[in-house]
């Protein structure tokens, strides 16, 4: 488990000690929809951009309005962190991310870049088909950039390393629904966001001894509340820790840095590129992506009952529109379904006290005898 | 140095005609606020006395000032009291508590106490946060809002102001009530938006009354959005330093369209009181 | 006061637009009693269907916003307490807020929508809007795809975007036949194709007149037009006849130098749309002389423009060569030819959000002394990359002012006595005092 | 010849006299809400008696600041930032940058050829009050800003507070309390977060190497804070005497011609 914690905390070493050992290059993506796949493919470290708590001095200057995660990458850009990014890539997704990519394009013009466009009706009759065009440019660009051509078979061991890993966290997803799961919200958070920054091949060797070494394991005796987590995407296990010190924890998440990311397979097809598309299109919808036929109510239904939790917590980026529009759904559909709920907002930091008198008393809610125990 | 309009007054009261020494069980309550500390006594579910403090930048002092000052001149003394629960932002820095209840907890609780178990929803306006509680017919909680982010310090926000309007916190209310009709809000967003806004209303000309209206009616809104996310029912009650300020207590009553109860205990105490039930609870339990 | 430099005097046409804009809001409120299909959008095959009008949020939301402060307050929490925070565009929060409440501003009851076609936009907010309607009750939704990248031009690309934004369209009309069973007026159409792209040249030379010195409109006067024939439909040729009004009185204007503001001696443009509730931040500016010549969201409806070599200012052509020049018979040929013209207002915005010197040309091409770039905190797309165009300008010798507030749609944040100290300051430290109080 | 400059803060009121670029005699006095107008005469006479003398001896007066309009008998108004770049090219003629930290404002003022003014830059809505937050802290905390500014400049550790804007400082700060730590360190995480803020207004448009850099208004007194700003920014501030007063002095100027 540590290591998983170790490469999450040092993400930048580690992209930086992989680039060492491999002398490959690596490339910075903003959204979930970036088909990683291809990317890897080409012999390339995709590394999710996630933001940090460094006090940001730097990006009053070109930004206003950001969610707090485009801000800080900006600033770690700025400040140098992602020195050892040789490029970035952007798939149509939040407009601040959108905003942050071209930001730092602005000030680093020399970094490779590509924009993929991404169907905002993600369900239509045509979609998969702009999307499958937009893969082939994708790949095109990739191929000039090193100089060497993606085959079949690299797509395809891309695309078998991807699934193995989905497939992994799945299981280790599936412990979670135990009535006393012998992993930790904040373990299996970590995990997600760990394989995100990470090698996905190594991620897959050091994440099936992790669940071999997860089978020994003894469940906490009383697992406490069990909670959902739904929301704006998250670069750290704060808020899990938090209540798992409260006697509660997350079984479940509905998050673009947690289980969405994973969820779903690619399906192998001879188009490659097409079923990577359909993919993509198919994953679980993030808050701005779901458009017409609104599939997320349902999808967090559906695992608000797969994992038996007993209460949401939505928690929201200031200035996140997507979840921010979505809300007023969310909250209907939960209580139509009589699904008790807490929504709050965080920032930059997640202010210790405030949050946890909000999980203290939102925990007391779901379980009243607990505040006499 | 000139006045402190800011500045609200402490008040503490130990009773004279309840005998502690008869009650079967003495319990304590103690809610360290980011601005005010309070500390009840209870014996045997009866109120024996009370602090309210402002809170120093050392809670745990804070928490035993309150206490000294709720016992009073009474020969009762710490080991008198059974059991202790603190609650509040400093709930875990009161050293002499075996528990800590989370505020919305303590301040149901505190409010059914105060204004009667009719209570159906408890607005608690404090110095940092407000919240907006939901409660069952019976003693649960069925919801609760704790306001947004950009919406904090509300309360150390009317501090600022009265320091900057020149006007003795206690008055804001009863001036800002003296307009004939309430101007626009000014930014509900942020106290800090809305103190500079406000000021700056002189240029249009605006008196005194007209700039505290603007002001204290911009707050009453921005809470009256969060509270109707809890979609609030009657009977009504406003726990929490700001209950006092009857600019912002008449407002919301006018927006939310009902009337607050009314109750003979210092609104500021509910968080206190809760805490010290919660205690006795957990005397009758053991 | 000192006498004027330039004569003024008030547009001709004007009445007539309001009249025009007065009827496009009679018709949405009477759609329901007239026994016709409302759509929450925007899409210029609307008018394909006999019995459907379509409305966005936004001018609702401008209008009430414009109207009431009191009732958008109002309307705002209803969206509040439903969950939605205040970072989500004052357009909806307005507009919605209105539905949850059921009734509008006079008390007349709220026009409901029968079905979703979003106006694809850059702007997030946008790209969801229209849910709220769709959440509320159960209507169909369509959202068109609205295709964008940056980096290099790439014809493929932009064929394969054309191509599934014309078959989505083909698509979604169908699906509205299926569903509503209503027939689908090709004829109708393709005509309003064919006359609606007489708007563009009109517009097109509204635009360059007012690069004349004095500028013979302000920016408060093409916030009357710039809406006819996108945003506020009418009938296609009244719409054209009003355009070419508009342009003939302009010219007219330019050639007997009647100014907008008398003592021009400032020009200054924006971006994005004003404080509706706020308007008179124009006038102010102009009692230090200072007119605005608008900004590339109020000259919209020419589309996008660009300096060519030889120094002119003329539109620029995007996406053009995969419809609009082709002969117009089929449907499609009508849907390609508009998407060959709405594309171009895509391209346009596309700049404004992605190319931080989107604003530079036209600041050339205006001679514009400053810029006041608003930096509104609910709307993303009212917001984003405006501090890199601020930079941008400043580098070009632009003075650039930045002031905040929540949304156009939206007073809360807007701190109006702050907003004027901030002109104050800008005017006066560049030397520039009132001359006139 | 005698002139004068009275700068209308929206905390408090500076007046200065001047005569032939002597300053002869200064008041100052709170703001005074609804009395601004009665506050600033308050303020006006006593400057006056100090100085020894009636307003007709005054030849002109000029207001500045925001609340600028309540001077009923101002003869012209100025905006801060002129007052400031006069005050400041004034006292240090090689002078390229003014920053004025106030109660409410921060002011960037970058300066061209001659008087001309390059930029204005003001901090955001979500930076203002960063001199009444200070206050409103060590009220909180228990100590005087006398105190406060001398605290030693050594960066926080980990009490780290939020940057988004001084109310979620503040919320992180009193978290800070409920762990105990020393008020010291939490004034100190405080001053940084304060710092951030100002920063990423000059990080717009000073570069450090630009040493001529005036530091004036309230906040400029507050040795622990300036020496926090000049570590993170790595700008070399000049701070004039009576830093405070530089608005009403630059009005003084201005009226002086």
């Amino acid at each position: 488990m540590e290591r998983f914690r170790e490469a999450l905390q040092n993400r930048h070493e580690y992209a930086r000690n992989w680039k060492k050992r491999t002398g490959g290059k690596v490339l910075g993506y903003y959204e979930p929809y970036v088909p990683e796949e291809i990317v890897y493919a080409a012999g390339i470290l995709p590394v999710r951009l996630l933001s940090q708590h460094e006090p940001d001095d730097v990006t009053d200057r070109q930004m206003y309005g950001n969610c707090a995660c485009s801000r800080d990458i900006l600033n770690q850009f700025t400040k140098g962190r992602y020195d050892y990014i040789d490029g970035l890539i952007n798939a149509e997704g939040c407009q601040w991310m959108l905003n942050a990519f071209q930001t730092t394009l602005n000030n680093k013009p020399d970094l490779f870049n590509h924009y993929i466009f991404v169907p905002d009706y993600v369900d239509g009759r045509t979609s998969k088909d702009v999307m499958r065009s937009e893969l082939k440019v994708f790949k095109k660009a990739l191929e000039n950039w090193t100089g060497k051509p993606i085959t079949d078979s690299n797509l395809d061991r891309a695309i078998e390393v991807y699934n193995t890993n989905r497939r992994l966290m799945r299981q280790v997803y599936e412990l979670r629904r135990a009535d006393n799961p012998v992993v930790l919200g904040s373990e299996a958070m970590e995990m997600v966001l760990a394989s995100q920054v990470m090698d996905k091949e190594e991620m897959n060797r050091l994440l099936r001894d992790a669940i071999a070494k997860l089978a020994e394991r003894k469940p906490r005796s009383d697992t406490g509340v069990r909670l959902m987590l739904i929301g704006s995407p998250t670069s750290d296990v704060a808020l899990e820790e938090l209540v798992e010190s409260l006697g509660a924890n997350i079984v479940i998440d509905e998050l673009c840095t947690g289980s969405c990311y994973f969820w779903n397979e690619v399906i192998a097809q001879s188009d490659r590129l097409m079923a990577i598309s359909l993919r993509y299109l198919g994953r679980p919808h993030c808050a701005l992506k779901d458009n017409n036929w609104r599939r997320r109510p349902a999808h967090i239904y559906q695992l608000y009952e797969d994992y038996q939790a007993h209460g949401v917590i939505i928690a929201k980026q200031i200035y996140c529109h997507p979840h921010g529009t979505d809300n007023p759904l969310i909250w209907k559909i939960l209580r139509e379904r009589n699904i008790p709920f807490h929504y709050f907002e965080r920032d930059t930091t997640l202010p210790y006290e405030e949050t946890r008198l909000r999980m203290e008393a939102f925990i007391n809610m779901l379980k009243p005898e607990l505040v006499l125990k | 140095m000139t006045q402190e309009y800011w500045r609200w007054t402490e008040s503490s009261w130990t009773s004279k005609d309840i005998d502690w020494k008869k009650a079967k069980t003495i319990t304590a309550g103690v809610d360290i606020g980011t601005n005010s500390t309070q500390a009840a006594i209870m014996c045997d579910n009866l109120l024996f006395g009370y602090a309210n403090l402002r809170t120093g930048p050392d809670y745990r002092e804070s928490a035993g000032a309150a206490m000294r000052q709720a016992l009073g001149k009474s020969a009762m003394t710490l080991k008198d009291i059974r059991y202790t629960v603190g609650t509040g932002w400093g709930s875990r820095n009161v050293p002499f508590a075996q528990k800590t209840v989370d505020e919305i907890n303590c301040h149901a609780r505190g409010a059914r106490f105060m204004y009667g178990p009719a209570v159906k929803t408890v607005v608690d306006l404090g110095a940092q946060t407000c919240k907006a509680i939901r409660l069952y017919a019976w003693d649960r909680i069925r919801d609760f809002m704790i306001n947004d982010k950009c919406a904090v310090g509300m309360g150390r926000g009317i501090e600022v102001m009265a320091d900057l309007m020149q006007v003795p916190i206690q008055e804001m209310g009863e001036r800002s009530l003296t307009v004939g009709r309430d101007p626009e809000p000014v930014s509900t967003t942020c106290y800090a938006f809305a103190n500079t806004e406000a000021i700056g209303l002189f240029r249009e000309g605006y008196q005194e009354s007209e700039v505290l209206a603007a002001y204290l009616f911009a707050i009453a809104w921005r809470i009256h959005g969060m509270v109707g996310r809890v979609q609030p029912e009657k009977e009504l009650a406003f726990t929490g330093g700001l209950a006092k300020n009857t600019g912002i207590t008449k407002r919301l009553e006018r927006e939310m369209g009902m009337t607050a109860l009314t109750s003979e205990y210092d609104p500021q105490l509910a968080g206190a009181i809760g805490a010290a039930l919660i205690a006795q609870k957990m005397v009758e339990k053991a | 006061m000192k006498k004027q430099r330039w004569e003024t005097r008030p547009l001709d046409v004007w009445n007539k637009a309001k009249e025009m804009r007065a009827k496009w809001q009679q018709s949405i409120d009477t759609a329901a009693t007239e026994r016709v299909l409302l759509a929450q959008g925007n899409v210029g095959w609307s008018i394909g269907f006999p019995a459907l009008r379509v409305i966005e949020d936004n001018p609702v939301g401008a209008m009430m916003a414009n109207k009431s402060d009191e009732f958008s307050r109002i309307c705002r929490v209803a969206g509040e307490v439903l969950g939605w925070g205040r970072e989500i565009c004052g357009y909806q929060l307005n507009c919605w807020g209105a539905m949850y409440l059921g009734h509008q501003q006079d008390g007349s009851k709220f026009p409901m929508r029968d079905m979703v076609i979003p106006f694809p936009d850059p702007c997030d907010q946008h790209t969801k809007r229209g849910q709220a309607p769709m959440d509320y009750s159960p209507i169909p939704r369509w959202q068109e795809n609205w295709p964008l990248y940056t980096g290099p031009q790439d014809t493929d690309r932009e064929k394969a975007m054309i191509e599934d934004r014309v078959y989505c369209t083909l698509y979604i009309i169908e699906e509205i036949e299926r569903i509503f069973g209503q027939k689908f007026d090709d004829e109708r159409f393709i005509e309003s194709v064919k006359v609606s792209g007489g708007i563009h040249p009109y517009a097109q030379d509204v635009s360059r007149f007012m690069q004349h010195i004095p500028s013979p409109l302000s920016q408060k006067d093409l916030y009357s037009f710039y809406t006819l024939g996108g945003l506020t439909k009418g009938d296609p040729g009244e719409t054209v006849a009003i355009w070419k009004a508009l342009r003939d009185e302009v010219e007219w204007r330019v050639q007997n130098n009647i100014a907008a503001v008398g003592n021009e001696r400032y020009r200054w443009m924006e971006t994005h749309p004003p404080p509706w509730h706020f308007l008179k931040y124009y006038r102010y500016m102009e009692k230090y002389g200072a007119v605005c010549i608008g900004s590339q969201y109020s000259h919209l409806m020419a589309g996008a423009f660009e300096i060519k070599e030889d120094g002119t200012w003329g539109p620029r052509e995007v996406f053009g060569k995969f419809g609009k020049d082709r002969p117009i018979k089929t449907r499609e040929d009508a849907i390609r030819a508009m998407i060959g013209t709405e594309a171009r207002g895509h391209r346009f915005k596309d700049d404004e959000v992605i190319r931080p010197y989107a604003l530079n040309d036209f600041a050339k091409a205006y001679k514009v002394n400053g810029a006041i770039l608003p930096l509104w905190r609910c709307g993303v797309g009212c917001t984003v990359t405006r501090k890199e165009q601020g930079l941008r300008l400043s580098e070009m010798g632009v003075r650039v002012l930045h002031y905040e507030g929540s949304q156009p749609g939206d007073r809360t944040d807007l701190d109006e006595n702050r907003l004027l100290d901030q002109l104050d300051v800008w005017m006066e430290s560049q030397g520039l005092r009132k001359l006139e109080d | 010849m005698i002139t004068a400059g009275i700068d209308v803060g929206i905390e408090s009121l500076k007046a200065v006299i001047l005569k032939d670029g002597k300053v002869l005699a200064r008041g100052t006095g709170l703001s005074g809400g609804a009395n601004r107008a009665k506050a600033v005469e308050q303020v006006w006479s006593d400057a006056l008696a100090a100085a020894g003398l009636s307003p007709s001896d005054v030849s002109r007066v000029i207001a500045t600041g925001q609340g600028k309009h309540d001077v009923r008998f101002a003869d012209d108004r100025v905006v801060e930032p002129v007052a400031d770049a006069r005050a400041a090219r004034f006292l240090y003629p090689g002078v390229t940058a003014v920053v004025d930290i106030g109660a409410d404002q921060v002011r960037l003022v970058t300066l061209g050829k001659g008087d001309s003014i390059m930029e204005v830059v003001m901090n955001q809505k979500c930076a203002a009050g960063l001199g009444i937050f200070l206050k409103s802290m060590a009220r909180t905390l228990g100590m005087t800003l006398e105190e406060i500014s001398r605290l030693p400049d050594n960066s926080p550790g980990d009490a780290a507070v939020n940057d988004g804007c001084s109310v979620f400082a503040e919320m992180d700060a009193l978290g800070l309390l409920n762990r105990n730590t020393p008020r010291e360190e939490v004034a100190r995480a405080i001053i940084e977060a304060i710092v951030v803020r100002i920063n990423s207004i000059l990080n717009e448009k000073i570069r450090p190497a630009e040493a001529a850099t005036v530091l004036v208004g309230g906040v400029s007194r507050n040795t622990a804070v300036v020496n926090a700003l000049k570590r993170r920014s790595g700008i070399n501030f000049v701070i004039p005497e009576q830093a405070e007063y530089a608005g009403a002095l630059g009005a003084a100027l201005i009226a002086a011609g």
